[in-house]
């Protein structure tokens, strides 16, 4: 009996502790969600992917002034500018950006470069779902962060058109 | 004129520091020898100061006998003041900031802001010293000025007017420096603005230095326009080849791609200004052109091969019957080993670098061909410029000619078939008809002769020089007194080779400098031409008889190094001839040309910045230039090449270094003896002075 | 500031005339002048500005880039230069052509507090422009300018070389009558008066 | 006291004018005078005279005269007659040089014998063609008189005398930038030195200059004539003021023009002679030219007219262009068109009078719309303290001195303007200072 009683103390009383927890846990809310197919609402200033804003008027807000680059500590951020014209015309004012490109492998997502961005061009949003299969893919390129995100039409606008950078014409 | 001559030294008080200063120093720059700094916008050491800007404006006082100060009732501008004996300035009393504030926010309520897309932000004066010393609001709530933004004034330099803040260094630049006035202010007061005649093309062979001084970005360069931010570059220093005076420049460059060429400091060489071609002339970095790795004619077309199999194809074809012709690009240490390969290697002698009408014969040339350096023609009592075109082949002389001129009273004569721009502020211009230099010379040689009262027999009579030149008598005796009064510089430059009768002239001005007791120049004019003629890079055939022996077939075998015959040699048919004949030609370049078309194996070369490397500038100033940026291919710098298929001719050490090529150069030239990577100065290390005829 | 509108695309900017393409219309006269000229001053540079005066002559009251570019030429100095002396002087037509008649009207300060404001309403109203404008029909160029200087006269308005005050709607009237069948330009004669004061009698003649 | 009528006493006979009719009334007596003095003789009878420079700064004359080297090293002298007449409210050179031509000319010649003039420049503003007209004519004469050009009156001395037109420049009557127009360049000041801010030494062409006012010149004669002591007299009951001024007075009065007193004239008393106030009680007073601070009614009455005197009131002699203004005159709008000149004719060479004139001109336009922000008054006070003292030249503090004085002197009147949008001065619309 000595065995039955160690079994009891050392398996079964766990076990029922184990399971009164669970049992004492079943009335409560629910904690855990299921991954994929929930997604857990993110904190209002949670910063992960990054998107390339565009005011109304459908022009990019990026003027390729390459500050984030300066203020990127990781060193992520390339950016290649290069003149509007009046027949190609991508932002408001004299420059643009022709690249952009973050290597996400890099990034610390410390948000920088949203700081140091003087027209609000570059936000980092809340979309975490950031895995890949391929190195190559972390390079995200100006297409991929001009892509639009949810929520981005309920924005307060940010660095409002004025002064000299406004749009000539 | 930041120091006006110091004889000698005056007492002064810089917050509460004693201490003391060449008399006559201005402020400005007196302050620096404390380390402290006055914000300065318009002034510039070596222009004229204006004090414009009023950024510089200090308190300062003046000691009472009784010990007390007593401080002058307005604050002063530091660039404008000179300082005497117990002068007491204050740079950093709550009134000094208070007026920098002042004069910052003036100058910001009609400036743009716009610095995220503005070239010059990230090393802005202007905005350092906003942040150092500016408010950090405006109170300005009218409408800005407003002005046509990125207006092209120039191939190279782009104006915005609206960031303009009427500083007046671009203006003072072109008065004072370049010489052509093209820019100058038009209108007044607040809708003053600094433009060319109409805002019609900039003009000037030194535009690119407004750009440069422009503490703002209202004049920014056309060609770096958005290619990159300060923050982006990475510098490096180098060295300009495009001509001979062997400019320090920066090169700046961003991802392994040179992006812009800026003025560096060598206060014995350019001081810190560029020209034109310099700094806007090196697009072939980048250039699409560009040659990337070896090729090997088959039929009609080029097929990639791999450096041996192109060292075999050249090792087989070329022997006692070949030469080398060199542009003006390649390093001494190529030189070197081009000279090394062809001798031990193929056993000929057959080099030469240069491509003058007339080449002289070894008794014909000048001994000596720089006996004054770039930085001394500005301290010359007279400065004969003979049948140079100065801005044009060196345009580094030019300014430093110029700034004789404009700040020593130096006497410039000019004397030239054509116009120069040199003519503009020529005291007395020789101008002669075209091809008759050599009857100058000759008639100025009388003129000296005469003046000195030797004998004159054997000369034309001044009315034969008159009827053949046009130049009057009395002209040539005034330069012939000019020249006798003593510290005079005869310049010429290697073009005169591509006059009349050029060993002639040359013979009878360095007779007028004997005499006279002038100092007798012949610059070089190419990137390292000097280097070449300091290591003898023309021995054997010399480049018009190689062409020729071509042509005719007596060659078997023509290597181009860094050369295009078809656009370098005075006679493009002789060269297409050349060209034409020559059984086997081996074509090393930066970029393909037409002469590539005749070639049967193309080397891809390194251009000066992607690898190590010394050049001689005209006053035989040996400089070092580091890799700066990386070949786009698989180039070689050309002394690899030739060490490495020289050690496949003829089993040898090869070289694995450009220093040790310099230690072997040294070794065996004793003008180079100096010249070692271990003993070069950051200035550059002038030739030793070596027996005169040793390069003959 | 107009300038800029007249310039093509960047490719196509325009180049500043070489001195041998330059069209020169300085009449023999004016040269005398200018000789005149040179023996008052140590330097050509010194000409500048009675140099411009001849060509505000000789060009017909307006400096255009031609007339600037003249005087440069006579004077050897680089046409910036002359350009920027031009541009600094309010008397010098510069920036667009004038009237036959340049009616400038003082409203500065004094003549202000005696009522030139009023005068100049009546006098766009009149003619029909605004200020720095000419009439259609070419014969009359409105401008303000600053203290004319003769404050005692105020209002005051100054056409050509001769100073017209204190003028009322009545004697502006009776002003623009008469100059209206004047034949002469006065803008081209107060340019020849500034010129014929500063050379005196010609030397050479 | 009443006029005295010393420059301005024949300035109503037309014979005066012409070299007959000049000689007749005892011209050119003190340049024969002159001629046999010594140089430095004359140099000490202008010391004596206690003259002092009439274009606006008050500058002691005998320093510039005695500044210019005693012998000469090679260089020409230079005598430049500034006739760049162009402070608002000023017109006495103008009518000097139209009526009394010759005292220009003889003036401008003594100083050339007194400090070996080589040649003498008269710089007359663009606009003044009559007065320039009459001085060619009296420069012609002079020279076929030989009182000009070669060996004047057998003394073996030579002095050449040129008109050189201005162009349309205020800045330009600033003695450096004058030079700098002279010498064909844009009329901005060029650089003084604090131990030779005078062009003494290093003037026109880097020759040393002598450069005065005209009616400094047309002191000179009657200087030389009835002796430095005698001119001492004038102006005695001055703390430093001698002999006398022409102030030129406009505005709201019954007889504007020209009128010559002697130092130590109260301002009512001027304002008497020009047949008091038109149209409404005095209000205010610009007594020296538009650069000088404004003073209001009560100070008028107890201004005294002398360089000293003045700064009692907080305010300057200046050019002596007197503009007395009516009861229904809005300061405001006055100081708006000041504001304005100012803006226009900055130069543009330094930064706060460049910016800061056009910066004030901006408030001043806004206010005067009706658009005035509050703390107008006080940015406006903040900018002019910026400007005064920092510029390169006088112009940026001619232009700070009255707008700061105005708010000073009536600041309910900019309060009441930028709190309403209109001014506090009921008729002022009827008279329409602002288009």
């Amino acid at each position: 009996m000595k065995g039955q009683a160690q079994m009891y103390r050392d398996v079964v009383k766990p076990l029922l502790a184990g399971f009164g927890i669970t049992a004492k846990r079943l009335g409560r809310k629910k904690v855990t969600i299921q991954y994929p197919e929930e997604l857990r609402e993110q904190y209002p200033r949670t910063r992960w992917r990054h998107f390339l804003t565009r005011y109304d008027s459908g022009l990019e807000r990026c003027i390729g002034c390459s500050l984030c680059a300066g203020a990127c500590p990781a060193r992520c951020i390339y950016v290649e500018a290069a003149e509007n014209t009046d027949q190609e015309r991508y932002s408001p004012g004299e420059r643009y950006a022709v690249r952009y490109e973050i290597n996400m492998l890099r990034c610390i997502f410390c948000g920088y470069c949203q700081d140091a961005c003087p027209t609000g061009a570059i936000v980092l949003r809340k979309d975490f779902e950031l895995a890949n299969y391929e190195r190559s893919q972390f390079l995200f390129t100006k297409e991929m962060l001009l892509e639009e995100y949810p929520g981005q039409n309920l924005e307060p606008h940010k660095g409002k058109m004025q002064g000299t950078i406004a749009l000539k014409n | 004129m930041a120091t006006v001559a110091a004889t000698d030294t005056v007492n002064i008080v810089i917050n509460d520091v004693d201490l003391q200063v060449p008399k006559g120093e201005l402020v400005v720059e007196a302050v620096k020898r404390l380390g402290h700094e006055i914000p300065i916008f318009c002034y510039h050491p070596r222009m004229k100061p204006v004090g414009m800007c009023r950024m510089c404006l200090v308190e300062v006082g003046f000691k009472q006998p009784d010990g007390s100060v007593r401080k002058m009732p307005k604050p002063q501008a530091g660039c404008t003041l000179p300082v005497s004996e117990g002068m007491v300035i204050y740079t950093d009393t709550e009134m000094v900031h208070r007026d920098r504030k002042g004069v910052l926010e003036f100058l910001l309520i009609n400036h743009p802001l716009d610095c995220p897309v503005c070239d010059r932000g990230g090393e802005c004066p202007l905005q350092n010293n906003t942040i150092f010393y500016g408010p950090s609001t405006s109170r300005y709530i009218d409408i800005k000025r407003h002005a046509p933004k990125a207006f092209p004034l120039s191939e190279y330099v782009t104006l915005d007017l609206e960031r303009c803040i009427q500083c007046g260094r671009c203006v003072r630049f072109t008065e004072e420096i370049s010489g052509d006035a093209q820019l100058a202010f038009r209108f007044r007061g607040a809708a003053m603005q600094p433009s060319t005649f109409k805002l019609t093309d900039f003009d000037s062979k030194f535009s690119g230095n407004v750009i440069e001084i422009c503490p703002v970005g209202a004049l920014t360069s056309s060609k770096y326009r958005f290619r990159a931010r300060p923050w982006d570059l990475e510098t490096s220093e180098g060295l300009c080849l495009e001509c001979g005076n062997g400019c320090n420049v920066w090169l700046d460059h961003r991802a392994a791609k040179l992006v812009r060429v800026n003025g560096r400091t060598n206060e014995a060489i350019n001081e810190e200004w560029t020209c034109d071609k310099g700094k806007f002339g090196h697009d072939y970095y980048n250039s699409s052109k560009r040659l990337t790795q070896p090729l090997r004619r088959e039929g009609d077309r080029f097929v990639p091969v791999s450096w041996g199999e192109a060292y075999a194809e050249i090792a087989a074809h070329l022997g006692a019957k070949s030469a080398a012709l060199v542009g003006s690009t390649v390093s001494n240490e190529g030189l070197f080993c081009l000279q090394k390969l062809f001798k031990d290697g193929f056993g000929s002698e057959n080099i030469d670098h240069r491509w003058t009408r007339t080449l002289p014969a070894a008794g014909e040339r000048v001994a000596k061909r720089h006996e004054s350096s770039i930085a001394s023609l500005e301290h010359k009592k007279t400065v004969l410029v003979f049948g140079a075109d100065l801005a044009n082949s060196q345009p580094i002389v030019h300014l430093r000619v110029r700034k004789g001129w404009f700040l020593n009273e130096t006497r410039v004569v000019v004397a030239h078939s054509q116009t120069t721009d040199a003519d503009s502020f020529a005291n007395l211009l020789l101008s002669c008809k075209p091809g008759s230099l050599d009857d100058l010379a000759m008639g100025l040689e009388r003129a000296v002769a005469e003046a000195q009262k030797t004998d004159v027999q054997g000369f034309a009579s001044f009315k034969d020089t008159e009827k053949t030149t046009s130049v009057k008598e009395s002209a040539l005796r005034e330069v012939a007194a000019m020249l006798l009064e003593g510290n005079a510089s005869i310049v010429c430059t290697a073009s005169i080779y591509n006059e009349n009768k050029p060993v002639e002239t040359l013979a009878a001005l360095a007779k007028i400098a004997a005499a006279t007791g002038a100092e007798f120049n012949v610059y070089a004019e190419g990137g390292n031409d000097e280097g070449a003629m300091a290591l003898g890079v023309m021995t054997g055939r010399n480049t018009h008889e190689i062409l020729q022996d071509c042509a005719m077939g007596d060659l078997n075998a023509l290597w181009l190094v860094g050369a295009d015959p078809l656009t370098l040699h005075p006679s493009r048919r002789l060269a297409e001839d050349a060209l034409e004949a020559v059984p086997f030609l081996v074509y090393q370049g930066l970029l393909e040309c037409e002469a590539m078309g005749y070639a049967s194996i193309v080397l891809p070369m390194e251009a000066p910045g992607e690898h190590d490397g010394t050049y001689t500038n005209i006053e035989g100033r040996v400089q070092r230039m580091q890799q700066a940026v990386k070949n786009p291919g698989d180039g070689k710098p050309a002394w690899r090449v030739f060490s490495e298929l020289l050690v496949r001719i003829k089993p040898g050490r090869p070289s694995f270094s450009a220093k040790e090529i310099m230690d072997e150069i040294a070794a065996t030239h004793p003008a180079f003896a100096e010249a070692t990577y271990d003993k070069l100065e950051k200035e550059g290390t002038p030739l030793k002075p070596v027996i005169e005829n040793f390069y003959m | 500031m107009s300038d800029f509108l007249q310039l093509g695309s960047p490719n196509e900017r325009p180049r500043a005339p070489r001195l041998d393409e330059l069209d020169l219309k300085f009449s023999d006269q004016a040269l005398a002048e200018l000789d005149e000229l040179y023996s008052h001053y140590p330097d050509k540079k010194s000409c500048i500005l009675p140099g411009l005066w001849i060509a505000q002559r000789e060009y017909g009251g307006y400096l255009n880039g031609e007339a600037i570019a003249e005087v440069a030429y006579h004077l050897k100095r680089s046409y910036a230069e002359v350009e920027g002396v031009a541009t600094f002087y309010s008397m010098y037509n510069t920036v667009h052509a004038v009237g036959k008649h340049m009616i400038e009207v003082c409203t500065c300060l004094s003549c202000q507090v005696c009522g030139a404001y009023p005068v100049a309403e009546y006098l766009k109203k009149k003619l029909g422009v605004g200020f720095g404008e000419t009439t259609e029909d070419g014969v009359f160029t409105l401008h303000e300018v600053e203290c004319l200087n003769a404050c005692d006269r105020a209002p005051v308005l100054q056409v050509g070389s001769s100073y017209h005050g204190p003028v009322d709607e009545k004697s502006i009237d009776a002003l623009l009558e008469n100059l209206r069948a004047q034949e002469e330009s006065t803008v081209i004669q107060m340019a020849n008066d500034i010129v014929k004061v500063q050379t005196g009698p010609l030397k050479s003649k | 006291m009443a006029e005295y009528k010393l420059l301005l006493e024949h300035s109503d006979d037309t014979a005066y004018r012409t070299l007959d009719g000049y000689r007749k009334k005892g011209g050119y007596k003190a340049l024969e005078k002159a001629v046999k003095m010594e140089r430095q003789a004359i140099i000490d009878e202008v010391k004596a005279s206690g003259l002092r420079g009439r274009g606006g700064a008050g500058f002691p004359t005998w320093i510039k005269w005695n500044g210019l080297p005693k012998e000469k090293v090679g260089k020409k002298h230079y005598v430049v007659c500034n006739a760049d007449e162009g402070e608002p409210g000023t017109f006495k050179d103008k009518q000097l040089m139209e009526e009394t031509p010759f005292l220009l000319v003889e003036g401008m010649t003594i100083a050339g014998f007194a400090t070996q003039g080589d040649a003498g420049f008269i710089y007359i503003r663009g606009e003044f063609i009559d007065a320039a007209k009459a001085l060619r004519a009296a420069i012609d004469e002079a020279y076929a008189a030989g009182l000009l050009g070669k060996n004047i009156l057998g003394s073996g001395r030579d002095f050449d005398l040129y008109i050189h037109m201005g162009a349309g420049s205020y800045e330009c009557g600033e003695e450096s930038a004058l030079m700098s127009s002279l010498m064909g360049e844009r009329g901005m000041p060029r650089l003084k030195f604090p131990h030779a801010p005078l062009p003494t030494i290093s003037g026109l062409w880097d020759s040393p200059t002598l450069i005065n006012n005209v009616e400094t010149y047309t002191c000179v004669p009657f200087i030389v004539n009835k002796g430095g002591e005698w001119y001492q007299t004038l102006g005695a009951a001055t703390k430093n003021s001698r002999g006398t001024k022409i102030f030129s007075v406009s505005g709201h009065v019954n007889k504007p023009g020209n009128y010559e007193i002697e130092f130590g004239t109260t301002l009512n008393e001027l304002l008497e002679m020009s047949g008091g106030m038109k149209g409404g009680k005095l209000k205010a007073c610009v007594p020296g030219g538009s650069s000088v601070p404004i003073i209001d009614a009560e100070m008028c009455g107890r201004a005294v007219l002398g360089y000293e005197e003045m700064s009692d009131v907080k305010s300057m002699v200046g050019s002596g262009g007197c503009m007395f203004l009516n009861e229904h005159t809005c300061i405001v709008s006055f100081i708006w068109r000041t504001a304005m000149f100012y803006a226009q004719e900055s130069c543009g060479k330094c930064t706060p009078c460049r910016e800061g004139t056009k910066w004030m001109l901006q408030i001043m336009e806004r206010i005067v719309a009706g658009n005035g922000q509050p703390g107008d008054k006080e940015l406006l006070l903040e900018v002019c303290s910026q400007i005064d003292g920092r510029s390169f030249c006088g112009l940026g503090d001619a232009a700070a001195w009255p707008v700061a004085a105005a708010i000073r002197v009536f600041p309910e009147e900019f309060d009441y303007f930028i709190a309403n949008g209109k001014s506090m001065v009921k008729s002022s619309k009827d008279l329409m200072l602002v288009p």
